[in-house]
């Protein structure tokens, strides 16, 4: 790996962790100088977070070494982690609604006072204005007592990285912190991140937000599927290039492939008949959608994290209220009042995160033909021989990879649950398919078998896809058109022929109006 | 059409025999069978009378109200909710029954009643639940409470009489001595576990107490499955209420108090899980016959009931215990884990 | 072998003479052993004496072939626990069963084991289809009498003045309960004093009852008289102590026990009605012998047991501690 | 470039009077308080006997055992968990003391014993929810079984006498009537929501409840936590058995049957969530007293019994109701709300 100057403050070795048959960390080694910010970069599922938290003493590593400062350490646990210096601001904020701002700020205070002392929030108020003073951060939280209940989303993972900062850390470690702060937050961030550089501490960033991270680090650490691919400044792995190292080679030979492809199945779906539209559609968190989505057409949805796209697909499949505006079914209005209606008119649905859409307890073959139950048999009766064969018959059309149809669904690796609620999404052989973050968490394999599957199925049998995603590769790889929410608004609607910079610009707002 | 662009896959392939073998092993049903048979053996070691059929029936029917309801309450786990209002729904739908009957209506539609109105404290609990949004352990303590309440008023705490005419439901004896009781419960039992594993509503309701966000999303009519299994648990209390009181001939104001302890130790034991999603109505038969063999153990053995008790709950737990081992969540106490958990110095 | 605790030794032991006025066993010698199981509770000390009757009963017929056991039902007092007892019994051979009879419901099973040609008995509260039903005997106070009675002696005991009664019933639904009460109400018809609502429930804990004294004390200042059907009626007695109305406040309850034997000596409780609770072991349990024996039932199967009205001036005759185990009257 | 989420935040600012007379007007204390006035201000027109100050005591006298478990039990349910168990465990604890005493032990000795086999039987359960993974409504349920069991063993059925040097707590009075347990029940509601709101165990405890996971990353032993709220009620609940029966001056076997859900009712009403990190203590006292007023007013009144069980239910049901619509999650009941659905032909 490259050398810096500067001295590592924590550096690992030969660190690994699996969870059951996925190895999401394998014998990675490197360092995270001192007084600089490191861009640790790397793709869904790529083994960041788990980096970290083997770092920071949430979970116990199945081999390899920690070294803080010179010293070999071991933590047990993320108190200890904490006391010498290692503070992590997590992915998701991890506060307790029920306390107020102050409590969650002094939440270490907890663990570390006996039980029985008194808990001094009058106190901690007063320290969290003046922390809060001290951090030039005031004006991005409401009031200290106020609980945190009553949080926005950017609120709370604001108190968070707070709540960090306060811990003066020697290694900060900033999980995808700006996910849900708009530009101007991450700016003020940002100049604290600054601060701590100058007083000498290893900040160790973590975001997809790619020209944002490259306008604050002095380092670049690339992951690939739980590996460690290559580190150096930003002069030597720029953008390009990193984006490259984190994707691997496999996947860059099925975009050249495709590329070719898309313009004839552009100027196809151009005249093919219009399977869904929405005009003029309002809900909460959007407004004034409009776009058609036609048969046999690929629709990628791109926009920053919290833009309202997913609130647009839900409502559109009846989830959430409507305030204004039609959605139209094969060209007729169509009043979807839930879910079920949608999947009678020939719409699926699969929503953003595996975790909430999984049926835990339950075989592959369930998770399978759980949206199609009622056409497996007659009178409301269930046939096993019938489940099992369109259960097998799933399995086998799209290389869902098990070892029967009757293992546990958590028996299979994540890229193959997706692959599951593809299938299962599938089953009903919907008209219209809409898809929130498809390959969130999928390896890069998976996800090139994933896009061959959507565009065989569009090209060839006129499906029509609408798929949101964060990852502007994916949408420009992946779609035949291209829509850009931002602020709950559609910026862009054009064909995916000019590659990301107007996806960029339409998400960001920059060459708004 | 084709596989598009994917690499073939292994076939999944059908089960071997041995793998058969294996799940079945694995299954909670298997291990309560196994402990059921240990215990009558051990029993019967020491008091040869266990085994004679009329007593092995005597224990059957002394299970069949508790294992009844089970039945309703293994479906109202797996939809991730409880029913603890089964005990007073049960005096409810008995006095009911008996007092129409007393009003002078046909015995048949006495019943009918009755169970009728098991539903409608199924259908109330269910529609709370579900529109109020309150918890349904809140809403069946309110009901518990409800249904006792009416149960008293409708009878003035004074016994009912019940139909003679329905006296062969719960003391009937066909087939050379089984219980018409007997054969209700295990036919209940088969219909229960064929409707939970073969029919539509009963794979929605296993969808709903999995992950209730996806089944909704999954197009699955969350609200009206879930208050549905309600109806079920509540027509299944009126039932067994007809039957605990056809049993005696009479339906009494304080039947069934306590009986929602019984009744969820017999689903749970039987491999329901309180997290929803997992639960068999078989394993709640047999939950209910090893409360019964258990009882009948600790008579038949003159011991103390005051150790039937105790054990009971050691049993509950033990259970408990045993399915967390099972599902592999009790890794963390593997020789293996403590060591290092030690080594580590906490 | 006997329940509850483990104390063999203390049932096997003690006097084994025939008492009595109370029924004798019969003289004709059975060829193989007579069983006879006694089902009952443990939950309060109305129990200590049925058993106590039951064991004596065993040893009285351990020289004629014959024994008795002990046996507990399980916890809750009902019906159907009580059916289930009786189903295990008759699984396990016994020729004579007697039980608490915990309601009308349990004449089923007497139709059924009689048949059958077991004999049945039954105690604690007089049904008539125990008979009808084909049972052996029923030994019981006859409850509404001993209403009526508490009633009488409620009167008595407040020297006509009008005011106030508050009724402490077990459970609305407890039949035995419930016919006390009936007859108190009945007899209070005519006489001066009144009642305060239709009564409370305690479920037979002393505690509950002492509540349900203090809220009528509290809210009837005009209260002169507590009646109370079930167990735990010294409750009632010490909330009235402690409220220091043993004047004003008669309290009157049911069973000799040494609770409310104290209570009664230290003037918080006016009296109590026995129910020879020793002879509902006893006497059950002797009969289904002999009918086990015979063949034959007797004459009577409803029989009535002594109640006395025990009150300081005549404790002496009654304390059990003072007079031979099984002296009528005395439980 | 402007906010695409979240509108800039209200600057800080310190809360001024109206504020606080809102948030206080919003706490569920507040609402529970203004029903029981309510309902006291509609009984003492009934019966004037209602508002002597000796009856109020004794409605507070009367709720005093329900009221300290409520009050564990308020911690109980904030920390996600539920003890079903204490019913049993009051019982236990009482039959100790007395047998304690009975063989001979200083009063006071014998008390303490008491005390500590609640805190006991806390520990056992808290260790077996907290090792063993297993449902703390699983392992209550057994432990309902397991101490009614071990008290029948030590008392064999029969009521242990309690010390005379003891009956002061359950019967004495001081300052010119105020009951010695009343006092006691209070002082351990102030410790109490001291101890929740103002202590780090208290805090520790909101915090597991309400994200287990945050709580676990932030630090704080989430396991011994656990483990010491169980430990808390068991002692409230030996407490409570001591009171419970130096009230009348022995101690029962069947004392404190079906306490469980009274107990759970008192803290629910008083606004405990089932789901975790909210509760309070001072609401819990209130729904404690709710029930109370209730049970005393049908004896002032003189109403039937049974219309007073039922009315329990309903209140039970309707208090969650009241503070679902409170939390704001009743809205898709709005008409606003009922007309789309309606519309969209639902
Ligand atoms: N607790 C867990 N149990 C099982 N698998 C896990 C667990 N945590 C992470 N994984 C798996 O480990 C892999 C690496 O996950 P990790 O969260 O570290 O990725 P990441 O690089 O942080 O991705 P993202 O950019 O999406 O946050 C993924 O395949 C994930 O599914
Ligand atoms: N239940 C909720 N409570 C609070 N905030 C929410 C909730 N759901 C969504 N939000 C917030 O609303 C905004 C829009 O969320 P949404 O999930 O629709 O974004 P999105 O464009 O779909 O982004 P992505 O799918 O990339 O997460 C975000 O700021 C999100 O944090
Ligand atoms: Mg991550
Ligand atoms: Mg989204």
């Amino acid at each position: 790996m490259t050398t810096t100057e500067k001295p590592a403050a924590l550096e690992v070795a030969g660190l690994a962790k699996s969870f059951g048959a996925v190895r999401a960390v394998r014998d990675v080694s490197l360092a995270f100088p001192a007084g600089q910010v490191t861009g640790l970069l790397g793709e869904n599922g790529a083994g960041k977070s788990t980096l970290i938290r083997l770092c920071s003493g949430e979970m116990r590593p199945d081999r390899g070494r920690l070294t803080l400062a010179g010293q070999e350490v071991s933590f047990g646990s993320p108190l200890e982690a904490i006391a010498a210096g290692v503070v992590v601001v997590h992915q998701e904020p991890l506060l307790i609604s029920e306390l107020t701002i102050a409590d969650n700020l002094f939440l270490y205070d907890l663990g570390e006072r006996p039980a029985y002392a008194a808990a001094r929030r009058g106190e901690n108020v007063a320290r969290a204005r003046e922390l809060l003073r001290d951090l030039g951060m005031t004006d991005y939280l409401p009031d200290p007592a106020t609980l945190c209940r009553e949080l926005s989303a950017a609120s709370r993972q604001m108190v968070d990285i707070v709540r960090a900062l306060s811990r003066q850390p020697k290694v900060l470690f900033l999980d995808e912190p700006n996910s849900s702060l708009t530009h101007e937050e991450s700016e003020r961030l940002f100049s604290v991140v600054r601060r701590l550089r100058a007083d000498g501490v290893a900040v160790v960033l973590v975001s997809h937000r790619l020209a944002e991270v490259f306008s604050i680090v002095d380092h670049v650490i690339v992951l690939r599927d739980g590996t460690f691919v290559a580190a150096g400044d930003p002069t030597e792995i720029h953008e390009q290039r990193a984006v490259a190292l984190m994707a691997g080679e496999r996947k860059r030979a099925v975009v050249a492939e495709t590329v070719a492809e898309r313009r004839d199945a552009v100027a196809h779906a151009r005249d093919a008949e219009v399977a869904l539209e929405l005009a003029n559609l309002s809900g909460e968190g959007f407004a004034d959608v409009s776009f058609a989505l036609r048969r046999g057409e690929i629709l990628g949805m791109s926009g920053l994290v919290g833009a309202g796209r997913t609130e647009i697909a839900e409502a559109v499949i009846g989830a959430r209220r409507i305030s204004g505006g039609r959605v139209l079914v094969g060209g007729r209005p169509a009043r979807i009042s839930g879910p079920g209606r949608a999947q009678k008119l020939g719409i699926a649905y699969v929503a953003e995160e595996r975790r909430t859409e999984v049926f835990h307890a339950q075989t592959v073959g369930y998770n399978l033909t759980v949206r199609i139950l009622s056409t497996l048999g007659p009178f409301g009766f269930v046939s096993a021989r019938r489940t099992n064969a369109a259960a097998r018959e799933l399995t086998r059309r799209f290389g869902v990879k098990t070892a029967s149809t009757e293992a546990p669904i958590t028996s299979l690796s994540g890229g193959n649950q997706q692959k599951v609620l593809l299938a299962r999404a599938l089953a009903a052989k919907p008209r219209v398919l809409i898809l929130d973050e498809p390959t969130r968490g999928v390896d890069v394999g998976t996800k090139a078998e994933i896009y061959a599957t959507l565009r065989e199925l569009a090209h060839t049998e006129g499906l029509a896809v609408w798929f949101i995603s964060s990852e502007l590769e994916e949408v420009v790889e992946l779609a035949d058109r291209v829509v850009v929410v931002r602020q709950g608004r559609l910026t862009l609607d054009a064909p995916n022929t000019a590659g990301p910079q107007p996806i960029v610009a339409a998400a960001m707002g920059s060459t708004e109006g | 059409m084709s596989a598009p662009t994917v690499t073939a896959p292994a076939p999944p392939r059908s089960r071997s025999a041995k793998d058969v073998a294996r799940a079945v092993f694995k299954r909670q049903e298997t291990g309560l069978l196994g402990v059921i048979i240990l215990l009558g053996f051990v029993v019967s070691l020491l008091n040869s009378n266990f085994l004679r059929t009329d007593n092995l029936y005597n224990v059957l029917q002394t299970v069949v109200v508790v294992g009844v309801i089970a039945v309703g309450q293994t479906f109202v786990l797996i939809a991730k909710e409880i029913d603890l209002s089964v005990g007073s729904v049960l005096a409810l739908s008995a006095v009911t029954a008996g007092s129409v009957y007393g009003s002078g209506a046909n015995p048949w539609i006495a019943m009918l009643a009755g169970i009728a109105v098991g539903g409608v404290c199924g259908l109330l609990v269910g529609t709370v639940v579900v529109i109020g949004r309150v918890s349904s352990f809140i809403v069946t303590l309110g009901m518990l409470s409800i249904a006792r309440g009416l149960t008293q008023l409708v009878t003035g705490g004074l016994p009912q009489s019940m139909p003679s005419e329905l006296s062969f439901i719960g003391q009937g004896r066909v087939f050379g001595g089984v219980p018409v009781s007997v054969i209700i419960f295990i036919v209940l039992v088969l219909l229960g576990q064929l409707l939970l594993t073969r029919t539509v509503f009963g794979l929605r309701v296993t969808a709903i107490g999995d992950n209730d966000a996806a089944a909704r999303t999954g197009g699955i009519p969350v609200g009206r499955t879930r208050i549905l299994t309600f109806v079920l648990i509540g027509l299944l209390a009126g039932l067994a209420g007809i039957i605990f009181s056809t049993q005696v001939g009479v339906a009494e104001a304080q039947a069934g108090t306590g009986y929602e302890l019984d009744v969820i130790a017999a689903a749970v034991i039987g491999g329901a899980s309180l997290s929803g999603g997992r639960g068999s109505i078989i394993g709640a038969f047999l939950g209910a016959c090893l409360l019964g063999v258990l009882r009948n153990a600790f008579i038949l053995l003159a011991l103390s009931p005051f150790l039937q008790q105790l054990s009971i709950g050691l049993v509950i737990v033990l259970a408990a215990l045993f399915d967390q081992g099972r599902q592999g969540n009790l890794r963390h106490l593997s020789p293996a884990a403590l060591r290092q958990r030690f080594l580590s110095g906490r | 072998a006997a329940c509850g605790g483990g104390d063999d030794s203390k049932a096997a032991s003690g006097p084994s003479d025939v008492i009595s006025g109370r029924p004798a066993p019969t003289d004709q010698k059975p060829s193989s052993q007579v069983k006879v199981a006694m089902i009952g509770f443990a939950n309060n000390p109305y129990w200590v004496s049925v058993k106590s009757g039951a064991d004596y009963a065993n040893r009285v017929l351990a020289s004629r072939n014959g024994k008795v056991d002990w046996i507990v039902a399980g916890d809750n007092i009902d019906v159907q626990t009580v059916s289930s007892a009786i189903k295990g019994a008759d699984a396990q051979g016994y020729k004579g069963i007697g039980f608490f009879i915990a309601g009308e419901g349990n004449c089923a099973d007497i139709k059924t084991l009689s048949a059958k040609g077991n004999k049945l008995g039954a105690y604690n509260t007089l049904f008539d289809c125990v008979g009808s039903s084909g049972g052996t005997v029923n030994y019981a106070q006859e409850q509404y009498k001993a209403g009526q009675t508490a009633a009488k002696e409620m009167i008595k005991a407040t020297g006509g003045k009008a005011g106030k009664v508050g009724i402490i019933v077990s459970q609305f639904t407890a039949p035995g309960s419930e016919q006390r009460r009936k007859g108190f109400v009945d007899g209070l018809q005519g006489s001066s004093l009144t009642l305060v609502g239709q009564g409370v429930e305690a479920k037979d804990s002393a505690s509950n009852t002492f509540t349900a004294a203090q809220n009528y004390l509290q809210s009837n200042s005009d209260l002169v008289g507590i009646y109370a059907t079930a167990g735990g009626p010294f409750g009632a007695a010490q909330a009235v102590a402690a409220a220091k109305k043993q004047d004003t406040v008669k309290v009157i309850g049911f069973d000799i026990t040494t609770e409310n034997i104290d209570a009664i000596k230290n003037g918080s409780m006016y009296g109590v009605i026995g129910q020879d609770a020793f002879g509902q072991g006893y006497n059950v349990a002797i009969q289904l012998y002999n009918a086990a024996v015979t063949g034959k039932n007797p004459d009577q199967v409803s029989q009535e047991a002594e109640a006395p009205f025990v009150t300081k001036d005549n404790l002496a005759q009654h304390d059990p501690s003072s007079v031979p185990l099984g002296t009528p009257g005395a439980s």
